[in-house]
């Protein structure tokens, strides 16, 4: 194991990276896939239906047990993949050709590029220094995934564009105002994260290593994830966050309903299989930001911290505190947590119909945007009543005035917009 | 190494800058502006100010020119229908181009050479310490300017949008025959 | 039936159900009945055939004024103040009573009634009852009158009565003896309108069956009219039999083409396939007969010699291409046209406006037969007299085409366009037709197409809408009933292109518009159109054609004129 | 005349939305581990109940003979007009059932317009059309998706005859007049 780590060290720091890099889309690209298969099954369940479950490939069908994979569909999803590369790429004759090849593309750009700043996990040091597992530790990590993930609206607006029809043209024209719309909610809600974070004194930060790890510190407060301190952040961010990643009920740019496929209509193969990937990419980072800022990273649970578990790991074998060992258990607890809000996505889909566009503009603008001013407005206030120790009065003022404002804006039964 | 990437991004960035101007089709022009920033995150990364180098991807990029890209499909403009270069182009480039080299010149005396001196990365702190204190005056101008420029657009945009519905027009045609 | 309107002093009054009404006297109550719209059931009545009262279904209850014995002074009705009606405690045949005056019928009394469904009960209990194959369901008077009158089920448990079931009556009539109900319409038909006196009953009770007398047969040329009256489906039409139910037929008004009597008829098809042909009734013409033999004639529709492809040379081509060759022959000049006395009054015009194009004067063949005295006359052709009519001809035709030959034999003759008639028929020698060139436009294979330069296909009378003239100058309109053969031409259009490429103009060739110009064009006709030309035809001014020896004899509606009959023979 | 259906106005939680996704989504969870309810078609097939209209087919009376008279009821009644029918007479040289006189030349339903409503079957005056079991038609061109008499007879096959409505007619012919 040590002889892993020392060839590891012994290689170029550039190389190092690129290989960092590939584990990473390595896993993503399956993933994205495995997670189309797992949308199929989770639906059908939903709706007392099987799912998938036919596909076997005659050479393997005399593997004792088959059956099982088999009823899980795990072939279909290596048929739908060999679909996608070898089926007619069809190329419309009425498209703008560079700009449709494009699109695809500049859909996995962000979506790969993001997860540079993304921490997946974490290992204990010799020095007992918990270091996250990340490929760029920059010290804006939340910045840079937001200012990357914004790009991903090119790729909806350019296919939209670039297919020249009517459908897919309203499906970008949708899909870009519907991102820029909640990007502005979703960056404002993590906001007090942040605030709360940067104590007066400490460094500044935007790092998301570091909110994972403000959230495994010890005592009450100290070991209290985020969800449980501003829960209405939180929901704002886990609202936008199905808004930015166009998932219902948000998936206006798709609406298959009102405009055949949206901004995909045209695309075929493996173009079309490039958006499908960048979706559930999207997914996945988004909910590994969510998970980062409001649910303990990948602490295994609240006020229990990764570096709780490696003592009692300890406690029964010292081969188990090996860094590897580490990294990999938090690894898993934090995919596994990444999974599970990936189904709670599909969860939400075949539980919530699709709203109209006007409701998605009304919400976002008219309620999201508001609460999450407020909340900012709120913990600033909290947070500077807090640091400055300025007293009960303070707090009381504080008290009173949110309640008011609640009662403002939800006593009069009136349908009038929120603020 | 370093100085390649800077090449890269350097070339980069002025090239799509030229191609914004001169290209004849505004959404090829609007992509090349994307490409530009791109170039120009790139080159603040070069200088650690990674903190402005994702501010103007978050902002420019991706709010920014996507409205713009909106706008332009809306609008549906065909590429080469743009006027002639006239007088008043003409004025506005000799004075942009005038006003670019003083500025370039300004920057280059008050700027000390690389690698002299305290070039200390700039922090997430240093910036929002800036910010609130000695530029707070400018930030809050820009702000309302900003905030003015909203409100009379959106001002403009209905005047336009409503005319047709009180004007004498529509009167005319319910009563044409 | 008198054309003439009765004088009042012949109307009766009586009163049906109610209702007063002024009929001629001698009138019967199911024919007063009609004229207030009420339908007295019926089977052995045919308002065509003498009155048996033998069936018992138009049973009526009926009544008179009241008068005392004594005095012979009304008895009114103190509750009314109207005359007392005496109201006879048994029912009526209506067939056999006549109107009087102050007649009372009721019709649908619960007498009336009951009578009919006893009547109907018992023609029901020897009744096979095989409506799913029988060919008259769907237009069976004992169906029909069962639906209202019968009671659904039967009471009669014993073994129904078993009579053969195809007896072969005649070359085309089959007899189904189990369906007959006995009302003899066949039997006075064959007596009274054919005068061929073969039916009779033979046997008692239920026994009773219809036969031909021995040694003979049902085969006058009237012999399916029979079939026709047959209020059930016991008299059946070989030719028809099992074909096709009545009720997917499409009924569309006709003309019989076989002679100038111009014989109303229904012609019946189902998706442009023919499966019948019916008289239509016209008192005026034909009343409610047919001759079997104009009944077969849907069949050169579908004959295996039917012309349908144009042909240049005997080499079928397009049918611009075809056209395109005629006009070139009609450019030409030195040509003759030979036209047709089958031809509708429309293509008459534009035929005569061919020739007024080609400056010269068309000819005309006549067809003489055997007139039978009844529906088929003497002169086969069924427009001879729309030929005078539109001025194609001034004089009757004569059955050779002697002075054509006799031009062609001179040279004077280049080209010789048939409208529709076998020129060798029409006595031409096949060295004569070498000689010219012939365009023929025609709807079956002949000696004529064979030897034709150009053949044009046309269609049948089945397949396109017109009219004909008839012996009594009655103008009569047809429609069409099933399309022509895929790439033919109607023949207005065909005829309206020859006249353009032979100089004479751009005529219409839609029905409408063509009769506009014919209407213009000709006196007699002024003021009619196609279209509003009622179903029993318009009987137009003859008199500018009074003295034409005509060579038909009398018909069933037709009197000759009184000019000597051999002149043209 | 239109009117205005007021609606009630939403209460808190409903304007909140969450607490509806919430309970919603319990919904669709506690579906999400109940059994399956689909039949997995080709393997399973599904019990057909007694009445079911599947493909309409001509079926034999016991003594394998042909009971449609051709009455050609079905084909006048039948709203997609898929059936076609063309009738002939029965050669005298079937002795059991040359006193039917009436049957099918050729009887062809096509399959891709009828639309399985069963009026075939209750119109038919000698009952023998029936809507049978068959639910699954199959067939690569247009022309095989037009069952012709062979294929509605081999679909169809034989059904009790509770009637005997013919065989009663020969014996009656065979009797003559048994009255008087």
């Amino acid at each position: 194991m040590t002889a892993i780590v020392e060839l590891w060290n012994s290689l170029h720091p550039m190389l190092q990276a690129v290989i960092k890099g590939l584990a990473v889309i390595g896993v993503i690209f399956p993933l994205g896939g495995a997670s189309s298969l797992v949308e199929r099954k989770v639906s059908a369940w939903m709706q007392g239906r099987p799912g998938p479950n036919r596909a076997l490939p005659f050479w393997v069908a005399w593997v004792p047990g088959i059956s099982l994979l088999q009823r899980l569909g795990v072939f279909h999803l290596l048929a739908d993949g060999g679909k996608m590369f070898f089926k007619e790429d069809s190329l419309p004759g009425h498209v703008n050709k560079f700009y449709f090849l494009l699109a695809p593309v500049v859909a996995m750009i962000p979506a790969l590029t993001t997860v540079t700043a993304v921490p997946l996990g974490a290992y204990v040091d010799e020095a007992g220094r918990v270091v996250p597992l990340i490929l760029a530790n920059v010290d804006i990590g939340l910045l840079a995934v937001f200012a990357v993930s914004s790009l991903g609206v090119y790729a909806l607006i350019l296919a939209g564009w670039a297919s020249n029809s009517k459908y897919p043209f309203l499906g970008g024209v949708r899909a870009s105002a519907q991102l820029i719309s909640y990007e502005l909610s979703m960056t404002l809600s993590v906001i007090p994260v942040f605030l709360w974070i940067n104590v007066p004194g400490g460094e500044g930060t935007l790092s998301l290593a570091k909110a994972v790890e403000f959230q495994s510190q010890p005592g009450f407060l100290g070991g209290m994830w985020f969800i449980f301190i501003m829960p209405i952040a939180a929901i704002v961010f886990l609202v936008s966050l199905f808004a930015e990643t166009n998932r219902l009920p948000f998936d206006m740019a798709e609406g298959e309903a009102d405009l055949v496929g949206g901004f995909h209509t045209e695309y075929g193969a493996m173009k079309w299989g490039l958006f499908f990937v960048a979706e559930y990419a999207h997914m996945m980072i988004g909910s590994a930001v969510f998970i980062l800022l409001f649910f303990g990273g990948w602490n295994p649970l609240p006020w229990i911290p990764l570096s709780l578990v490696v003592g009692w790991l300890g406690a029964v074998s010292p081969v188990l505190t090996h860094p590897i060992i580490v990294g990999l258990l938090s690894l898993g607890i934090f995919v596994g947590k990444v999974l599970f809000m990936i189904f709670v996505f599909m969860w939400v889909r075949w539980t919530v119909p699709r709203f109209r566009y006007d409701q998605v503009m009304k919400m976002g603008w008219q309620k999201l945007l508001p609460l999450a001013i407020g909340n900012l407005l709120f913990y600033a206030a909290a947070i500077a009543i807090r640091d400055l120790q300025l007293g009960v009065a303070y707090w009381a003022a504080l008290a009173v005035v949110t309640v008011a404002a609640t009662w403002a804006i939800f006593a009069n039964p009136l349908q009038k917009p929120a603020l | 190494m370093a100085d390649f990437v800077f090449y890269t991004f350097a070339l980069l960035t002025l090239g799509s800058a030229l191609a914004v101007v001169l290209n004849k089709d505004a959404v090829n022009a609007a992509l090349c502006l994307l490409l530009s920033l791109v170039g120009l995150a790139g080159l603040f990364v070069l200088l650690d100010a990674a903190l402005l180098a994702f501010v103007l991807l978050l902002v420019y990029a991706g709010a920014v020119v996507a409205l713009f890209l909106f706008i332009i499909m809306l609008l549906d403009t065909t590429p080469g229908a743009q006027k002639p270069f006239g007088k008043l182009s003409a004025a506005a480039a000799v004075l942009g181009g005038a006003l670019l080299v003083v500025g370039a010149h300004t920057v280059g005396i008050n700027t000390p050479a690389t690698g002299s001196a305290a070039h200390v990365a700039p922090s997430l702190k240093n910036y929002a310490e800036l910010l609130f204190t000695t530029y707070l005056l400018p930030v809050q101008i820009v702000g309302f300017m900003l905030l003015i420029a909203m409100l009379g657009v959106i001002v403009l945009s209905k005047r336009f949008s409503e005319a047709p519905e009180t004007g004498v027009g529509r009167l005319e045609a319910g009563k044409a025959p | 039936m008198s054309s003439a309107p009765a004088k009042p002093a012949d109307l009766v009054t009586v009163n049906i159900d109610g209702k007063e009404i002024a009929v001629p006297k001698g009138t019967n109550v199911i024919e007063a009945a009609k004229l207030v719209g009420v339908e007295i059931p019926h089977y052995c009545y045919h308002p065509k055939l003498s009155i048996v009262g033998n069936c018992r279904m138009c049973l009526i209850e009926m009544g008179m004024p009241a008068v005392d014995p004594a005095t012979k002074a009304p008895v009114m009705d103190a509750a009314t103040g109207k005359q007392k009606i005496n109201w006879i405690p048994r029912p009526q045949i209506g067939c056999g009573t006549n109107a009087s005056p102050g007649l009372h019928v009721k019709t649908s009394s619960p007498m009336a009634r009951e009578a009919r469904e006893g009547v109907t009960e018992f023609l029901l209990i020897n009744h096979p009852l095989d409506c799913p194959i029988c060919d008259q369901a769907g237009e069976c008077k004992l169906q029909e009158h069962s639906t209202a009158y019968g009671r659904g089920y039967s009471r009669f448990i014993e073994q129904k009565n078993v009579k053969p079931k195809r007896t072969q009556l005649g070359p085309r009539v089959t007899l189904d003896d189990e369906r007959c109900i006995l009302c003899s319409r066949c039997i006075r038909f064959s007596k009274e309108i054919a005068k061929d006196d073969v039916l009779g009953f033979i046997d008692r009770g239920s026994y009773s069956t219809l036969t031909c007398y021995p040694g003979k047969q049902l085969e006058n040329n009237y012999s399916l009219n029979t079939v026709d009256i047959c209020p059930v489906g016991a008299l059946t039409s070989t030719d028809f039999r099992f074909k096709m139910r009545v009720w997917f037929l499409k009924q569309t008004p006709s003309i019989d083409t076989e002679s100038s009597v111009g014989v109303n008829t229904e012609v019946w098809s189902r998706e442009g396939v023919l499966y019948r042909i019916t008289p239509r009734r016209n008192d005026a013409v034909n009343d409610t007969w047919l001759a079997d033999s104009g009944r077969m004639l849907y069949k050169q529709v579908k004959a295996d010699d039917r012309l349908l492809a144009p042909a240049i040379g005997g080499n079928s081509t397009g049918g611009d291409m075809a056209l395109k060759a005629a006009a070139d022959l009609l450019k030409a000049g030195s040509v003759a046209v030979v036209s047709s006395g089958r031809s509708s009054l429309e293509e008459q015009f534009l035929t005569k406006k061919l020739a007024d194009a080609l400056k010269t004067q068309a000819s005309l063949v006549s067809r003489v037969g055997q007139g039978d005295r009844l529906l088929i006359s003497s002169d086969r052709n069924p427009n001879v007299r729309g030929a005078l009519v539109t001025g194609l001809i001034s004089a009757l035709p004569s059955q050779k085409l002697a002075g054509l030959a006799a031009d062609i034999d001179a040279g004077k003759v280049k080209t010789v366009i048939s409208v529709g008639e076998d020129l060798t028929a029409a006595g031409l020698t096949a060295a004569q037709l070498a000689k010219v060139s012939v365009i023929y436009l025609g709807t079956h294979n002949n000696a004529t197409s064979a030897a034709a330069k150009v053949v044009i296909p046309t269609l049948t009378v089945f397949e396109k809408s017109g009219s004909f003239v008839n012996q009594q100058f009655r103008l009569q309109k047809f429609a069409k009933a099933v399309p022509g053969p895929a790439g033919v031409n109607d023949d207005l259009v065909t005829l309206a292109e020859l006249v353009a490429a032979a100089g004479g103009g751009i005529l219409p060739f839609a029905l409408g518009q063509l009769w506009t110009q014919i209407a213009a064009e000709t006196k007699v006709l002024a003021g009619l159109s196609h279209a509003a030309l009622p179903a029993t035809g318009h009987l137009l001014d003859a008199s500018a054609w009074a003295g034409l020896p005509f060579c038909e004899g009398e018909t069933l509606h037709f009197k000759p004129a009184a000019v000597p009959a051999a002149v043209n023979a | 005349m239109a009117y205005v259906v007021e609606r009630k106005s939403l209460s808190l939680s409903e304007r909140l939305y969450l607490p509806q996704i919430v309970a919603g989504m319990k919904v669709t969870l506690k579906h999400l581990f109940k059994p399956n309810v689909t039949l997995e078609y080709p393997d399973v097939r599904p019990a057909i109940p007694p009445g079911y209209r599947g493909v309409p087919t001509l079926v034999k009376d016991p003594n394998g003979r042909e009971k449609c008279v051709s009455c050609q009821l079905c084909e006048f009644v039948c709203p997609p007009k898929a059936i076609r029918i063309t009738p002939g007479e029965v050669p005298a040289n079937q002795p059991d059932r040359a006193h039917v006189e009436k049957g099918p030349q050729a009887f062809d339903i096509d399959m891709l317009r009828c639309i399985y409503c069963g009026l075939c079957q209750e119109v038919c005056p000698e009952e023998a059309i029936f809507l049978q079991n068959t639910f699954s038609m199959t067939g690569y061109t247009r022309a095989e998706m037009v069952n012709d008499k062979a294929k509605l007879y081999e679909l169809g096959g034989t059904l009790p005859d509770q009637h005997f409505k013919w065989d009663k007619k020969k014996a009656a012919e065979e009797r003559g007049n048994p009255h008087h």
